[in-house]
């Protein structure tokens, strides 16, 4: 290894220890800061472009450290996107804000945790307006993983508002069910009885003895559902089945390279409404009135396409830039 | 011999499952298949995993460079195996399933295995940004079609978009490359995917007819008599 | 393709039967409505009508489907709230199913098959439920042929038959033509770069198991790509993720080796198993990349998120890379960063291609006459369409009709 | 927080940045972590194999007198014992049986799966009027009815692209070209909140940066 190769490796090792001992806790650039780091990102830009002008074209590392800053930074800036809420997200949000207190709504959490930086922050959103409003919330999930997920969401509610842990009650307020194998084939059972899919919730307490669920046998004893899912089975075997047959009224929250295929659904009514990507979380977190993860991850995300844009169009000034050189 | 009754087996068993399709009674074979198949990739694991073992066992004993990371993967092998086997640490014993939370087993999935699949998982964002400023460039027409795209439906999922192309008027309003974007999304590109799906069928029927007749063989190896 | 229905009444039955209580409850209350028609303030709707009950046809016996006429009161912000099915065995009614309201078939798949059955539907509503007359008893039998799939037997017969003319036909020497695949063009010049530079081939079959086709797939082009290896005796370098795939690709390679008279040059090392996991094979796969830095780069076979992963690695080390997938979603990336792809179809044909055999030449002008049908079909079928929508004539509507009939999979 | 949760936060975010350190370049880091997942994955599978197959899908299945079709995974059994025969050299030769068998089985499921659900399905989604609805709408039918038919051409084997069907096929190739630079823009985006997810943990759940 090259010395200064192990001083860059030293310098990494000591900031971080710096971070994890010294930093405040947590970080916020002031806004001017915030506008600071842009417009140094700014120049840098113009920076890299000028020199591709001149002929000096830059290596892949420094698009890395381009994206890298550009997805760590708005962690720690104050900005808000102006979001415009699509109707898609204000329908889902009426159909829960309708719903009157007490109301029963199953949650299926249906991905894992690659999709949970899109997912994740529209679960949490969803859980803090329940419990905030008197909803009750059946969770269950399709895919393995789901029902961990909805216990983050759980536990980060009662970490914003800790007066919440002490009156929602497990069994009472909320219940998680765990995870089925079977796919549609789950949820087409639920038609008949969630007990049937469900015997024992996810800590193995059987499902009569659980206070929420004693009136509840299939769909037609909840009031509205919300499926997370980032594939299959997701929103569609959801729609297919649940609202197909049974008139389940659903709202889906989607991955964004998910939607497409949910949006027919949409359209036709058999949805009522839909979350798309982490715009769409963005969106639900602005209604709620709960600025979370999302709002943070929207900026990040953006700042990241934003850079992806601009190094495509200094790729190809690169590029002609190299053809003139051949021809001179 | 030894190999004309392969050939015969991949003939019998491929002709039987593709008629199992049309005789409803014989519909669940190709499901009996799966469970075959599940079966056979156990003892198949017998030889991939007694390879792994044996070429890193291989690098320790003779010390070839880098002999080091191989005591880390054999240990990591048998540290799992072991904690799966004996459901080290699970809450409900041998009885429990060997996922169940509080496990050995489980731990380490959570500590090592998840973050090192989401962080190699992760690294695309970086490489899907490296590969468009490399492979978007007008070099020519096919090359120029994929940047054009490329670029509207990028720019299309941003405000970027909506601000730059908000002054064209609402009869024109594909233009706007937001909607642009949505339309090169269900029309263009669902015609190229149309296509790609066929002849990918149309592939796969000659390839699997191939083999089911023995045209194509290589794959049986060598007839040693 | 259709897959076997799951035994659905094997589920918990005991569980099923505590849940019909209410049920069997409710009917009686509905039934003793009837009779009297006093205990609601509500006057109680139409009955469905027209109940009938019948086998679903072209099963193992597993289905009888039932269908009925609407309720005359289903209307918006009619009383009805749904229906609700009942099935006897012998004289007692139990509900096997509630459906939405304007729903007016259902499937019955909890039976036994040569059981005689009897259904009656019941139209809900606020307070009670009233009951259709009971159908007379049908049974689920098996079918042997399911003739619903005739057009599939029809249009399958037809292309696959194509295929095997051309195979026999080729094999009778007749000469054919088939267009140059720069991917597959390409493969030579990239076995010749690594014999230049001394370094070794890197193959990556994908990570799916030998279930899928296109690991096969994979597999026939490495039996070609082999033989040139053997030829050259260039070092090929095989990390697979499966270990059936590394079996398979061992003989292969074996065939290749002892093909070019070369026995001894061949060692089962060039093909190992690394792990199962898709992103710790990934892993490793990038770490055999750049530190063996290999001349050329493979992938062929399925591949997911790591498409990308593993192009840009190669792509770093400056090697000439070649893949190919069936899989849609990972071909933009490939496109993107690789030098060469096999788009989907062109995956299947490599071996044949590569194998410059007449009879699998021929395999390749049969999958053409596909094509062929696929595209008359898609423009038959949209003139038809476009003029029976434009009333110009019976014989366009009927056409259209046919072409719908044809290739539509009924399941 | 409890002594092995802080460490297990440790170790995992020691392992991201591991692994994070390959886009710089190969190092003793990266090929440690490298090293701890292929051994530690391959376990996995292991296991898994071992609990989901031999035992649920095997084992229990045989050893449950109530089953049916109990020869089912017996089928499967022999098939399993016929591929280790390869660890002997004289009887190798039987491994090729269950070999020919998957193969067999895999070329015949697939032909029809991919034959109805690529085939049929599209081919029967694309017979649609072409004159209906808006101006607009008549040009997308158009165009996608088009663009399928010339995607077509593009993948024809056995007829040289010249003329007409040349120039059909170069349409093709565009159409394609269009579909991968469309679906590569539409996922740039989800790829980036993968990324997301880490440098929350890394600067939320480790260095407690991040609210």
């Amino acid at each position: 290894m090259k010395r200064t190769e192990l001083i860059v490796y030293f310098l990494i090792v000591a900031f971080l220890l710096a971070a994890y001992f010294f930093f405040p806790k947590p970080l916020n650039f002031s806004a001017a800061v915030s506008i600071i780091i842009v417009i140094i990102m700014a120049l840098a830009f113009i920076l890299v472009f000028v020199r591709t002008i001149q002929g000096h074209f830059i290596g892949r590392r420094m698009v890395f450290v381009f994206v890298g800053v550009a997805l760590l930074l708005p962690f720690f800036m104050q900005f808000k996107l102006p979001l415009q809420i699509s109707p898609e997200v204000r329908s889902a949000y009426d159909a829960l804000v309708n719903l009157p207190p007490g109301s029963r709504v199953l949650a299926s959490y249906d991905y894992d945790p690659p999709s949970a930086p899109e997912l994740q922050p529209m679960a949490d959103a969803f859980i803090k307006y329940c419990f905030d409003h008197d909803l009750k919330v059946i969770i269950m999930g399709l895919w393995p993983q789901g029902p961990q997920q909805a216990n983050l969401s759980i536990e980060a509610a009662f970490r914003e508002n800790p007066p919440l842990r002490n009156n929602i009650k497990y069994g009472v307020d909320y219940v998680n069910l765990g995870f089925q194998s079977g796919n549609e084939f789950v949820i087409l059972r639920m038609g008949e009885s969630f007990k049937a899919m469900f015997p024992t919730d996810l800590y193995n307490t059987p499902y009569d003895s659980i206070p929420l669920l004693k009136n509840i046998r299939n769909y037609s004893n909840v009031d509205m559902s919300f499926n997370f899912s980032a594939g299959r089975p997701g929103a569609v075997e959801w729609v297919q089945v649940a609202v197909d047959r049974y008139g389940l009224r659903i709202a889906s929250c989607n991955t964004a390279v998910q939607a497409p295929q949910v949006y027919p659904y949409l359209e036709s009514g058999q949805l009522l409404g839909l979350l798309g990507g982490m715009s769409g979380a963005a969106e639900f977190e602005d209604l709620t009135g709960k600025a979370g993860k999302a709002s943070t991850y929207i900026l990040s995300q953006s700042f990241a396409h934003v850079v992806v844009i601009l190094f495509i169009i200094i790729g190809n000034v690169a590029f002609f830039r190299e053809k003139r050189t051949k021809v001179d | 011999m030894k190999r004309r009754i392969p050939l015969l087996i991949t003939f019998v068993v491929g002709s039987v499952l593709i008629l199992s399709v049309f005789f409803p009674p014989a519909e669940s074979w190709g499901e009996d298949f799966s469970i075959f198949f599940d079966i056979i990739a156990v003892f198949a694991f017998f030889l991939g995993g007694g390879n792994l073992v044996r070429i890193h066992g291989k690098k320790l004993f003779t010390r070839k460079s880098d002999w080091g990371f191989s005591v880390v993967t054999l240990a990591g092998f048998f540290v799992m195996l072991l904690a799966g086997l004996f459901k080290v640490g699970n809450p409900a014993g041998m009885a429990g399933d060997v996922t169940a939370a509080g496990s050995f087993f489980q731990m380490l999935y959570e500590w090592i295995f998840n973050p090192l699949g989401a962080s190699m998982y992760a690294l695309l964002a970086f490489y899907v940004a490296s590969a468009s400023y490399r492979a978007f460039r007008a070099k020519n027409v096919d090359a120029t079609i994929l940047l054009v795209a490329a670029f509207i439906i990028l720019l299309g999922r941003t405000p970027l978009g909506m601000y730059a192309t908000a002054w064209i008027p609402d009869s024109f309003s594909i233009l706007q490359i937001p909607n642009l974007a949505i339309w090169i999304m269900t029309s263009p590109n669902m015609a190229g995917q149309r296509a790609i799906m066929i002849g990918i069928a149309l592939g796969v029927v000659s390839m699997s007819l191939r083999l089911i007749l023995g045209v194509e063989r290589t794959y049986l190896g060598v007839d040693s008599e | 393709m259709r897959s076997r229905r799951p035994p659905i009444a094997a589920f918990v039955p005991s569980l099923f039967i505590l849940n019909l209580i209410p049920f069997i409850f409710l009917t009686a209350v509905a039934q003793s409505d009837l009779g009297t028609g006093e205990s609601t303030a509500m006057v109680s709707p139409e009955p469905p009508t027209g109940v009938i009950a019948l086998d679903h046809v072209y099963d193992c016996g597993e289905m009888i489907d039932i269908s009925w006429t609407l309720s005359a009161a289903d209307t918006a912000g009619g009383p009805v709230t749904g229906y609700e099915i009942f099935r006897a065995e012998a004289d007692s009614f139990v509900s096997v199913s509630v459906l939405p309201l304007g729903t007016n078939t259902y499937s019955d798949e909890k039976i036994i098959a040569g059981t005689p059955y009897r259904y009656r539907v019941a139209a809900l509503y606020t307070g009670g439920a009233v009951l259709s007359e009971i159908t007379s008893p049908v049974s689920a039998g098996t079918e042997i042929i399911n003739w619903n799939l005739l057009n599939l037997f029809v249009i399958g017969l037809f292309v696959c038959g194509a295929v095997i003319y051309y195979i026999t036909h080729a094999k009778r020497g007749k000469k054919l033509f088939i267009r140059k695949i720069a991917g597959l063009e390409a493969i030579d010049e990239a076995i010749g770069r690594a014999t230049e530079m001394g370094r070794p081939i890197l193959f990556v079959p994908g990570i799916n198991d030998m279930d899928d086709v296109q690991t096969i797939a994979g597999i026939t082009i490495l039996g070609k790509v082999a033989q040139v290896v053997a030829a050259y005796d260039i070092k090929i370098n095989m990390p697979v993720s499966r270990s059936l795939v590394m079996t398979t690709a061992r003989e292969t390679i074996k065939e290749a080796y002892i093909g070019a008279g070369r026995p001894d040059a061949y060692n089962d090392d060039m093909v190992r198993y690394v792990t199962d996991e898709q992103f710790g094979y990934v892993a490793a796969v990038d770490g055999v990349m750049v530190r063996e830095k290999p001349a050329t780069c493979f992938y062929l076979g399925a591949f997911f998120a790591e498409s990308l992963i593993l192009a840009e690695t190669g792509n770093s080390i400056g090697a000439i890379q070649i893949a190919g997938t069936a899989q849609p979603a990972q071909l933009p990336f490939f496109v993107a960063a690789c030098d060469y792809t096999l788009i989907g179809e062109e995956l299947f044909a490599a071996s044949a291609y590569l194998s410059n055999e007449p009879k699998q030449l021929g395999s390749l002008k049969g999958q053409d006459v596909g094509k062929f049908v696929a595209m008359a079909a898609i423009i038959i079928g949209v003139i038809a369409a476009t003029l029976a929508e434009f009333g110009a004539g019976s014989f366009f509507v009927e056409l259209n009709d046919i072409m719908h009939k044809l290739f539509t999979v009924e399941n | 927080m409890g002594f092995w949760e802080i460490f297990g936060v440790w170790l995992a975010a020691l392992l991201t940045l591991g692994i994070i350190s390959f886009l710089y370049r190969d190092n003793a880091f990266y090929k440690a972590c490298e090293a701890i997942f292929v051994g530690i994955s391959a376990g996995y599978w292991a296991i898994t194999y071992f609990w989901d197959n031999l035992y649920r899908k095997f084992y229990l299945q045989v050893s449950d007198p109530a089953g049916t079709e109990k020869y089912v995974p017996w089928i499967g059994f022999v098939l399993g014992i016929l591929m280790l025969t390869r660890l002997f050299k004289k009887i190798g030769w039987l491994s090729r049986w269950p070999l020919a068998f998957i193969i067999g089985a895999t070329a015949g499921l697939y032909m029809m799966t991919y034959f109805v659900s690529n085939a049929m399905v599209q081919i029967s989604a694309s017979i649609l009027p072409v004159f209906e609805g808006s101006f607009g709408d008549i040009i997308t039918n158009l165009l996608v009815s088009g663009g399928t038919f010339c995607g077509l051409v593009y993948f024809f084997f056995s007829k040289e692209h010249k003329g007409v069907f040349g120039g059909a096929a170069r349409v093709g190739i565009w159409v394609l070209m269009l579909t991968f630079g469309a679906s590569f823009g539409y996922t740039v985006m989800s790829r980036m909140s993968l990324m997301l997810g880490r440098l929350d943990f890394l600067f939320g759940d480790w260095l407690k940066l991040i609210k």
